[in-house]
């Protein structure tokens, strides 16, 4: 019986070996027509509707392989330790500007995305890519505070409600640098893309202050405010939509100290496999249907023009005009270059402490 | 080469060891003490700047207190995790041995199962369990304990019992091992000489289980050392340590020379308690192995 | 005294099942978020089958595991035959880097390997993760066959060379099937180790080596979808299977060498 | 002074020993003997308190001490493989009752010096354990027990894993310190040769229960079962049948060889089935029919030359084959007897003995 186990086994794992490997599809896409091609796909988790990522498999007979990271920085650290290989990756505004600093990034082919012309004019501009040279942006939002108005009752149009004693041990902030300390920033009345380190400073001993209201550091807090751990949490406005949707009880607000507005956009790295069906990929989503679907799915809004009649006014792209106009300091988080290692310092002595 | 053949066989298994000790161990290693005494670049990545910041940003009087701190927490997680699974484990494993009778193996091999599932899948059912609206508070409330919340997830509490849930097993095994092999005469002998249950138990099995005591607390003290996972889930990243310090430093923050450099603080930390251990089953060991 | 002890154990093995059992319990509970229970479903069952990113997840995982695994077997029997048959300052040196990646925390490996692979321009994917495994892998195989090598009789090798055989003769008909049972049971280890790490792979892994826990702990991080636990549910099931059958093996073997005796 | 009474222990459904009565003097050597299994090892255990009987009492000096636990009996143990702590030192080892018992620790001190002392290991007490030989094993352990100045000293075949020259020697030393010490013995053993040796009294168990007590020549020249005289020294034996004569003289008649007068045994019943049973050295070979009450008549079928004494195998009439030892008292250069010759074997009427059938099993 023992013995028979011995044998058994290196037969079953090299059988279930070769079950996978006719699975198991061509990377290059260079050897037999029967080998699909594979798109590598780089984003955070669950940024693509499933359908949306189907109807690309079946338009271009190929394999999509999506791969998560869970916040700029690890995209970047992955792309600079020599993850080389992927096709489509998922960068905010800022991280993009560090990437073409980097020289990570490929230069767009702009014969190839037809749809291109669907984007709304203020996207095309944007500062950290002006003309869309590497980058087409993807979705956009705002990053405010998601409250459960069950337990938080009153007034929320502010940053001090993460202050209020009444939540301590309730909130929940987002797991990454920029935003939690440009929250801080703001509150202190200061530019969330200060190099200034006194400001900083002060922004990180707030921090470290606000740390014992502090329940978790999430990047997607969504999970802890439906379940009851957090009734306030730091958020990306689709996140909180998202929930809102679950949940009609939780709201979501820009605090009016100001917020962190974002884009986020499609990039093809250096070192891409598969250019053509890359550029193919970012196409299909300028596209209308994709694009629709999407933002329906995901509720993040969109910068596509040709959905400006089609989904909730939020979702629009023209969305973003009104609510610069609304919130006095909306801003665009900027690439800080040199300042990077003071902010990355005092975040990793922040949450260390 | 045909004059000794034996040597020349060996050689060549030799050369395909030290090929995956060189390359797999000492190299990535050595590589690591290597960029702590660089200096990182703007965007991340490494500059071929000799210096000791990295080291000396330790002992800044400013930034020592948080990563001492960090560092100190770590240890003192680790502490707590060694100190619970030995108070659980050892009681454990004396029944298994002693008292289990029939039920001995299958108790044993219960004890197993947990590894069968996924690491993260285990310590994301205690989420459940833990959360403020989870299984444990509506259990303590239906006991009458305080209509007032209690906070377990996102704590400390949290990650230490998600660590003695981890590891427990891998110490109760050491140690039934252990004690297993302990001879029964000798706590016969010790009984007829007159000493009672708690004097048999820290004059004769206490002493003789130490190779396993030692062996388990290794297998939870350093991995609980290291541990960035459960913390990361369990704690909410509110209070870190220095698995999740690495991970920040070499995954999010770039700073690849002060990771290193934090890597290699805790590479001696590990060094320096393997050296510990080894001395005290030495001590003991002594006269056990003939 | 006895119940008391008996209480006491029972609360562990509680302790230690309570997990699996909500996960097995939440596996059919149709409320998608949160640990209320809102009714049973099966359908986190069929959803499972459908989630491509899942099972991609999950032959990738097996893939990686598979190919660490036989990795493993090859440099860890070298290893371990090394470790017993070199002599002096070579076998010391080899036994201490033997035990290595079995102490060392997983991060620290991970990361080690990780700025290695950057420093030699390795690609982070598939490959990486495969190299990282075997990284560990190896020490755990030849740990075991070093055990046995050394409590194997050294007769009969020498009643082999005695009787004539070649070298290498030994080595394939003597030696080898002596080992073999340490080199099986240490690819069983290999295979659970690299299909259940996580900390080593979240460092290494790269482009399209998105191993099922690496998928796992991005739903952990992002909401987890009941499908998570109608997968964990059934790899319970598959293990307490596989466990209870090799329990039965070896008791019913044992009882049947106690009969015979 | 040790008494068991109608001392009863089973382990699940399996009798180990069965309604045992047996007392003990002070001062006394007794040995348990028995082949293994007959249930020695747990008797002893029994009033070592490491076990706990099912039934029956056991007094120590008058006291009640059936339900008392290990620890609290004065009663000590030298264990079969001696169950030395090996973390210790030999003085530990040896201190370890004494600590038990809270002593002064200067007291401690002396007393493990006498001891030691006493088992010829004079400053010996930094050793560890392992360093030790066989013999020095057996001696601490002995040591460790006899410190704590134990009413009644147990003894589980201590010389069991000893080679056989050290064995003889430790017998002799073993006696010599009990005489000494004056402490109560119980020894428990299977070799016939170290309970004869040593012992004031032999039990013989067989099993489970005690087939006789006696001093060791009680056992030998007048053993009450077949097992006791089968057990301790060589039997031959003739299957027969009793009859009485009208003069009251016991005969068993042996088909095919005849009838042979012998001791009146506890049976006296015509008829009965049983085995007329005589010790190979009690028989005498002679050439020429001797005139005795009992003569056998044999062929040489073997024999051995052992200088103290030869060892004959003789085939009889009806093909059964007796063992002979003749004393080599003569001073002869080439043998007496040789293979093949005819002889007559014959013993004196009170050296058989007869046991019916039914007291064998």
């Amino acid at each position: 019986m023992k013995k028979l186990l011995y044998v058994l086994i290196p037969i079953l794992l090299l059988g279930l070996a070769l079950g996978l490997r006719s699975r198991k599809v061509d990377v290059g896409g260079t050897q037999a027509e029967a080998k699909k091609q594979v798109l590598h796909l780089y984003a955070m988790s669950d940024y693509f509707p499933d359908q949306v990522i189907k109807d690309f498999e079946e338009k271009n007979n190929c394999e999509v392989r999506y791969d998560n990271f869970s916040s700029n920085e690890e995209l970047l650290a992955k792309l600079q330790a020599g993850a080389v290989g992927y096709d489509v990756i998922v960068p905010s505004d800022y991280m993009v500007r560090a990437l073409i600093k980097s020289n990570l990034l490929l230069e767009l082919d702009k014969t190839k995305l037809s749809h291109l012309n669907n984007l709304s004019g203020g996207f095309v501009t944007a500062p950290f890519d002006s003309g869309n040279h590497y980058s087409v942006p993807y979705t956009w939002g705002t990053t405010g505070l998601a409250y459960n108005s069950k337990h938080v009752t009153g007034t929320v149009d502010s940053w001090n409600v993460l202050f209020d004693p009444k939540y301590k041990g309730h909130i929940s902030l987002l797991d990454d640098e920029r935003e939690v300390l440009g929250a801080m920033l703001y509150k202190l009345g200061f530019s969330i893309n200060t190099t200034s380190k006194d400001q900083l400073i002060q922004a990180k001993k707030l921090l470290v202050s606000l740390k014992p209201s502090v329940r978790v550091f999430a990047s997607d807090a969504k999970q802890h405010l439906l379940s009851g751990d957090v009734w306030i949490a730091h958020m990306y406005s689709g996140d909180a939509h998202q929930v809102m949707k679950t949940n009609p009880e939780v709201k979501y607000i820009t605090p009016k100290e100001g917020a962190v507005v974002w884009i986020d956009t499609l990039a093809i790295p250096k070192g891409a496999k598969n250019v053509d069906l890359a550029h193919a990929f970012i196409n299909m989503i300028l596209d209308t249907p994709a694009a629709k679907e999407i933002t329906e799915q995901l509720l993040y809004s969109s910068p596509n023009n040709s959905l400006e009649k089609k989904v909730a006014e939020d979702l629009r792209p023209s969305y973003l005009a009104k609510m610069q106009a609304k919130v006095s300091h909306l801003e665009f988080l900027e690439d800080l270059g040199a300042g990077t290692e003071m902010w990355d310092q005092l975040w990793t002595e922040a949450k260390s402490n | 080469m045909t004059r000794n053949p034996q040597t020349f066989r060996v050689a060549t298994f030799a050369s395909l060891a030290w090929l995956w000790a060189s390359f797999l161990v000492i190299a990535p290693l050595f590589y690591v003490i290597a960029i702590s005494f660089l200096k990182r670049g703007t965007y991340g990545g490494i500059e071929p700047v000799l210096t000791l910041e990295n080291y000396t940003r330790l002992a800044d009087p400013y930034l020592s207190g948080t990563i001492l701190m960090t560092l100190g927490r770590s240890v003192w997680l680790a502490f707590l995790s060694t100190v619970l699974c030995i108070l659980v484990g050892f009681p454990l494993a004396l029944f298994l041995v002693f008292k289990a009778g029939r039920a001995r193996n299958a108790l044993f091999f219960l004890l197993i199962i947990p590894f069968w599932t996924n690491f993260l899948i285990r310590t994301y059912a205690w989420v459940v369990i833990l959360s403020d609206n989870g299984w444990l508070n509506s259990v303590l409330e239906s006991f009458g304990l305080g209509p007032e919340f209690l906070h377990w997830l996102f704590t400390p509490k949290a990650v230490l019992i998600g660590m003695f849930y981890n590891y427990l097993p891998y110490m109760a095994m050491s140690l039934y091992v252990s004690v297993e092999k302990l001879d029964v005469h000798l706590l016969e002998a010790a009984a007829d000489l007159g000493a009672g249950p708690l004097k048999r138990f820290f004059k004769v099995t206490l002493p003789l289980s130490i190779p396993g005591l030692i062996a388990g607390s290794i297998m939870v003290f350093i991995p609980a050392l290291g541990e960035f996972v459960i913390p990361d889930i369990l704690g909410g990243g509110t209070s870190l340590f220095v698995g999740n310090l690495l991970a920040q430093e070499f995954l999010t923050v770039r700073n690849w020379p002060f990771g290193a450099a934090l890597s290699v603080i805790l590479i001696l930390m590990i060094g320096l308690c393997l050296y510990l251990f080894e001395k005290v089953t030495k001590g003991k060991g002594e006269d056990l192995i003939a | 005294m006895k119940l008391l002890s008996r209480i006491g154990v029972a609360a562990i093995y509680i302790f230690l099942f309570l997990p699996m059992a909500v996960l097995v319990a939440l596996s059919f509970n149709s409320a998608p978020r949160g640990s209320a229970w809102k009714g049973f479903t099966f359908i986190w069952y069929s959803k499972l089958f459908q989630n491509d990113a899942i099972i991609e997840a999950l032959s990738r995982s097996l893939e990686i595991a598979l190919q660490a695994t036989a990795l493993s077997a090859v440099f860890g029997l070298c290893l371990g035959v090394a470790v017993v048959r070199t002599h002096g300052v070579q076998r010391q040196f080899l036994g201490k880097l033997a035990t290595l990646p079995i102490v060392l925390p997983e991060i620290v490996q991970g990361l080690s390997l990780l700025c290695f692979f950057v420093w030699l321009s390795l690609p982070l994917g598939e490959t990486s993760v495969v190299i990282a495994h075997t990284a560990f892998g190896t020490a755990y195989v030849a740990t075991l066959v070093r055990a046995r090598l050394v409590a194997m009789d050294p007769l009969l090798e020498e009643a082999a060379a005695d009787l004539g055989a070649k070298q290498s003769k030994i080595f394939f008909k003597i030696t080898l099937p002596q080992l073999w049972p340490a080199v099986i049971s240490g690819m069983l280890m290999v295979f659970t180790l690299s299909f259940d790490d996580f900390s080593v792979a979240f460092f290494t892994a790269g482009v399209g080596a998105t191993t099922l826990p690496l998928k796992i702990y991005s739903m952990l991080k992002f909401g987890v979808s009941p499908e998570v636990n109608a997968l964990s549910a059934l790899i319970l099931c598959t293990s307490l299977l596989l466990v209870t059958l090799a329990f039965w093996n070896q008791n019913h073997t044992w009882r049947k060498t106690v009969e015979e005796s | 002074m040790l008494e068991v009474t109608g001392v009863t222990k089973y382990f699940s459904g399996k009798t180990a020993v069965s309604n045992i009565d047996l007392k003990v003097a002070d001062g006394e050597f007794l040995s348990i003997l028995g082949p293994s299994g007959c249930g020695k090892t747990t008797l002893l255990r029994l009033i070592a308190g490491l076990e706990h009987p099912n039934s029956g009492k056991l007094h120590l000096n008058g006291h009640d001490i059936t339900h008392l636990s290990a620890h609290k009996r004065n009663v000590h143990t030298v264990f079969q493989r001696y169950a030395l702590f090996p973390h210790m030192t030999v003085f530990d080892n040896i201190a370890f009752g004494l600590r038990c018992k809270k002593m002064d620790e200067i007291e401690i001190k002396k007393k493990v010096c006498d001891g030691l002392e006493l088992a010829n290991l004079k400053g010996q007490g930094h050793r560890a354990i392992s360093t030790l030989s066989g013999g020095e094993q057996q001696r601490v352990a002995l040591i460790r027990a006899l410190v704590n100045t134990p009413s009644l000293l147990l003894l589980d075949e201590p010389l069991g894993a000893l080679d056989l020259k050290l064995r003889l020697q430790l017998q002799h030393e073993l006696v010599a310190i009990q005489k000494r010490v004056k402490t109560t013995f119980v020894f428990v053993t299977h070799d016939q040769q170290e309970a004869l040796n040593m012992s004031d009294r032999v039990a013989v168990m067989n099993n489970s229960v005690i087939e006789q007590l006696g001093t060791p020549n009680e056992i030998y020249e007048f053993p009450k079962t077949y097992f006791v005289a089968s057990f301790v020294g060589g039997i031959n034996r003739l299957d027969g049948k009793l009859r009485v004569d009208d003069a009251g003289r016991c005969i068993c008649d042996v088909e095919s060889l005849g009838s042979f007068f012998m001791e009146a045994g506890e049976s006296r019943t015509n008829g009965v089935q049983g085995g007329l049973c005589i010790r190979p050295e009690k028989l005498t070979i002679f050439s020429r029919r001797p005139s005795s009450d009992n003569v056998l008549e044999g062929v040489i079928k073997a024999q051995s030359y052992l200088g103290t004494h030869t060892q004959f195998e003789i085939c009889l009439k009806n093909g059964k084959i007796l063992n002979v030892f003749q004393q080599n008292t003569q001073k002869l250069a080439k043998k007496a007897y040789h293979v093949a010759d005819k002889i007559f074997l014959a013993w004196q009427t009170n050296q058989s003995h007869f046991f019916a059938d039914s007291s064998l099993s």
